[in-house]
C-alpha cells in the first residue's frame, strides 16, 4: 500500500546533500515550513546549500536561521531585502553569500518550467534591466523578451494544509503561493501538513498538488 | 506629501479605475487607492501577486490570519467571490495581459513610460526586485503614483532614466501630488490631463524634466 | 455591480469577426461546447474561421456540425481522426480544410503560453519528427528541444459546471480539460454552464479558472 | 495475437511494473495491463493525458458519466485518492519526467529506442497525434507492446525506422509476443530480457531486424 506520511523528518531530510539546491517555500511567513527548515538545520550535515525562495528571513527565524548556521553558500530569491532580515545582510555585504536576484514571476516560471519539461522560455519581465544583462533577447512580434532557464532543484520543503496517503495537497489560502510549482521542480519534495486524512476525504477536484509531486510529508 | 495630499491622490487615481477593473495595487503609496475604490456602486477587482483575486479589506483585528495576506504582506479580510492560485499562476495574470490597471510607486519616469522604482543603483544597497518588473510590463495600463519631485527637489518626470530601470515603455500614466501625466511613446514630452488648482503651467513645467503639452488640461483655470 | 451572466448567448457570439480564431473545449464530447457551437452555427455569419481544439468532431454534431457549416478554414488540432469523423475527412481529404497538426502537450502549453505572455518556449516533444520540420531547435544540457510559439486565440468558446456573477469557474471531472488554458488564451472567453451560484459559494480554494480569464457565461 | 497471448503479454509488463508507480497506458493494447496491476498488493497510480491522477476500474454499465472518461475516452470509475487537473498541467507531468512509466503501442521500433508508432506516412491517411508524442519523450521510461512481426512478417524491431517517428531513442523496453527487450543507446543491438518458451535464440534472431544480445537471457532454457 502506498504512504507517503513519515512520522520523523529528520530521515527525508537526511536525503538532502552538501551542494543540491534546495527550494523553500513561502511568501514573508505564510507557507514557510518552519518545522522542515529547524529540521535541516539541527539534523543536517549538508553544506554548501544553494537556496531557491522569495525571501530571505526575518529576525534568526526559518530562512534567516538557516543562513544563520553557515549552511547556505548561494540565494536565488526575488525580495531578500525585508525588515529584520540582518542575517541576510550582513552575510551579503561581508561577501559571504551569493544572491542571484531574479523577478518574483520568472522565479515562479522558471521552477513551473523544471517541472513541465521546458527546455527554457522567453519573458518580457526584466527586458532592458540589468537582472537580464548577459541574457540571451529576442523580439517576437514587436515584444522584446529575455530568454530563461529553469532552475534545477533536488529538494523542496514546503508547506500545505492536508495531505492524504497518496499526497495529495491542498494549501491554506495565500500560504500556497510557490508551493504547487516548487513541487514540480524537485527531484525529492518534502511536505509539512496539518492535517492528514483518509484516501478520498479530499475533492478531487479540488487537490492542487497531485501527489506525483510529492515524496514524503508529515504532520507537525 | 502629507496625509491629506496622499489621500487626494488616491483619490484621483480610484477616479479613473473603471467598474469591473481588474487593478493590481503596489506596495507604499498605491495601498491607498484601495480606500477610494466604490465599493458596491462601483465594483473593482483586485489582484495580489502572492495568489488572490478578489475584493477584500485590511482584516480588522481579531480576524488576521497570517495565511491570509497580501503582497504587502498585510493581513486581509476576502468578500465573496474570491479565488486562490499559485504564484506561477498568478504571475501568468500578470505578464499575459489581463490585468486592466497596476498603480507603482517610482523613483522616476521618463516621458517615453520607462520607470525606475526598484534600485537606487546605490552599489551599497542590499537589492530586491519583488514582482516591481513583472507588474511594470504586465498590465495593460501601468499607472505610478509618486511626488512630483523628489527630496532635493529635482523632477522625477524625467527625459532619461539616471536609476536602473524596472522595465521600459510601460508606464501609461503619471499620477503626481500636481497632476496628472500621459507619457508619449515617442518620449518627445507628457501630456497633461490635470493641473492642481492654483498652479500655473509655469510652476509644473519648471517642476517637470521634459516638456509638457498642456492642450489636453481641461481641469487648470477651469 | 459586477455580472457576468448573459441570457442570450447570440449576441456574446456575435462578438466573433471573419478570420477569427476560435479556441473550443473538449476531449471527445468531455467538455465540447456544444450550446456555443450550435449558436456559432446558426446565429453568426462570420466565415474564414480558424478552430484549435483537440478533435474535429464526430457524426454531424458539435464541431463537425461547424465544420459542414463551412465556417471553417482551418484547424489547428492534435487528434482529428476519430470514429465517425466523416466531415472532417471529406474536407480535408478534398482540401478543403487547412490542418495544423499539433502535438496534444505543444497545444495545451502554446494556448497556456498565450495566456501566460510568454514568447515562445523549447519543448522536447516532435523534436526529430515531421510536425518540427522547418522549427528552430536547440540542445540545452544533453536534451533536444524545439521551439515552439504561443497560439493567439480571438474568442473561447468552453464549457464549465458552476460560475458566480464574477466569471469564477469550477469544472465536472475531466470536462476540465482544454478549459482553462483556452479562458487564459483569449482575447474573450464565452462559457456555458451547467450551475449559476451566488458569489462566495464557490470555494476560493477550489475556484479552477478565477473570473479574470472570463467574459461572458450562461446557463444552459 | 489471440485474445490468451494479448493477456499473457499484458500480465508480462504488468509484472514489471513496481508497487507505488505512476503510470501511462497508451489506447490499445497498453491498455490490457489495467487488467494485470495487483489492486490493494500492489498499488500503482495511472495518468491519463485527459486530466486524471489515480486508481480506477472501467465504469460498470450505469455508472458511466461522460465527463469522466480516459484517454481512449472510455468512461471510467475512481477508487479514492484521485486528483482532476487541467491539459496543460497534465503534460507536464509527462514532459517534465514524473511519470515513471508509460506503455505504448507500436508500428517500430529501432535498436536506439527510436519509436514510430502515430503515422504510417500513407500521404493519403488522416493524420492525428494526440499526446504520443508528449508521451514517448516524457515519461522515465516507455514501454512498447506490440506484435513481433507485422502482418506481412516483417520485423518490427529494426535498425532505423521507415515510418515517420514519434520520438527518437526514448523507448527502453520492447514486450512483444515472443519476448522482451531492451534497447541500447548507441543502437547496436537490442538485449533480450525473457524469450517465450518452446523458442530457439535462432528462431528469435530470424524475426529481428538488429542483432540481439541473449547474455541477459534468464528464461530461455531454464
Amino acid at each position: 500500500m502506498i504512504n507517503k506520511q513519515i512520522s520523523d523528518p529528520g530521515e527525508a531530510i537526511s536525503r538532502i546533500k552538501d551542494g543540491n539546491t534546495i527550494a523553500i517555500g513561502g511568501f514573508g511567513g505564510a507557507g514557510s515550513p518552519n518545522v522542515l527548515i529547524d529540521t535541516l538545520i539541527t539534523r543536517s550535515d549538508a553544506k554548501n546549500l544553494t537556496i531557491v525562495s522569495n525571501n530571505a528571513g526575518q529576525n534568526e527565524e526559518g530562512i534567516a536561521a538557516l543562513l544563520k548556521a553557515g549552511k547556505v553558500s548561494k540565494i536565488v530569491c526575488s525580495f531578500p531585502r525585508m525588515k529584520n532580515a540582518w542575517v541576510f545582510e550582513e552575510l551579503y555585504r561581508r561577501g559571504k553569500l551569493e544572491l542571484e536576484l531574479v523577478p518574483q514571476g520568472n522565479l515562479a516560471e522558471r521552477l513551473r518550467a523544471r517541472g513541465a519539461g521546458i527546455g527554457a522560455f522567453f519573458t518580457p519581465t526584466g527586458y532592458g534591466t540589468v537582472l537580464a544583462e548577459g541574457k540571451e533577447t529576442r523580439e517576437i512580434e514587436g515584444v522584446h523578451y529575455v530568454l530563461e532557464h529553469p532552475i534545477k532543484v533536488d529538494v523542496a520543503l514546503i508547506k500545505a494544509k492536508a495531505a492524504d496517503r497518496f499526497g495529495n495537497l491542498t494549501y491554506n489560502k495565500t500560504a500556497r503561493n510557490f508551493g504547487p510549482v516548487m513541487a514540480m521542480a524537485a527531484d525529492i519534495t518534502i511536505v509539512e501538513v496539518s492535517d492528514v486524512v483518509a484516501a478520498g476525504e479530499l475533492d478531487p477536484e479540488a487537490v492542487v498538488t497531485p501527489g506525483i509531486y510529492v515524496d514524503h510529508f508529515f504532520k507537525v | 506629501m502629507n496625509t491629506e495630499e496622499k489621500m487626494a491622490l488616491a483619490g484621483r487615481v480610484a477616479a479613473d479605475v473603471p467598474e469591473g477593473a481588474y487593478l493590481n495595487l503596489g506596495i507604499g503609496l498605491p495601498t491607498l487607492v484601495a480606500n477610494h475604490l466604490g465599493g458596491e456602486e462601483k465594483e473593482v477587482i483586485l489582484h495580489t501577486e502572492n495568489g488572490v483575486l478578489g475584493r477584500w479589506t485590511d482584516a480588522p483585528e481579531g480576524e488576521q490570519d497570517p495565511d491570509l495576506i497580501n503582497a504587502g504582506k498585510v493581513p486581509i479580510k476576502l468578500l465573496p467571490g474570491a479565488a486562490f492560485f499559485h504564484h506561477a499562476d498568478s504571475f501568468s495574470m500578470m505578464r499575459g495581459g489581463h490585468l486592466d490597471i497596476c498603480v507603482l510607486g517610482a523613483f522616476q519616469v521618463s516621458a517615453s513610460g520607462d520607470l525606475a522604482n526598484w534600485h537606487t543603483g546605490d552599489p551599497q544597497a542590499v537589492p530586491a526586485v519583488g514582482g516591481a518588473m513583472d507588474l511594470a510590463i504586465g498590465a495593460r495600463q501601468t499607472f505610478v503614483m509618486m511626488d512630483h519631485v523628489d527630496r532635493e527637489g529635482n523632477p522625477k518626470i524625467v527625459s532619461e532614466l539616471t536609476y536602473p530601470p524596472t522595465g521600459l515603455g510601460c508606464v501609461t500614466r503619471i499620477y503626481t501630488n500636481i497632476g496628472t501625466f500621459e507619457t508619449s511613446p515617442d518620449g518627445s514630452k507628457v501630456k497633461a490631463l490635470y493641473i492642481a488648482p492654483g498652479l500655473t503651467q509655469e510652476q509644473v513645467q519648471r517642476q517637470t524634466g521634459v516638456e509638457i503639452d498642456f492642450s489636453l488640461n481641461k481641469t487648470h483655470g477651469e
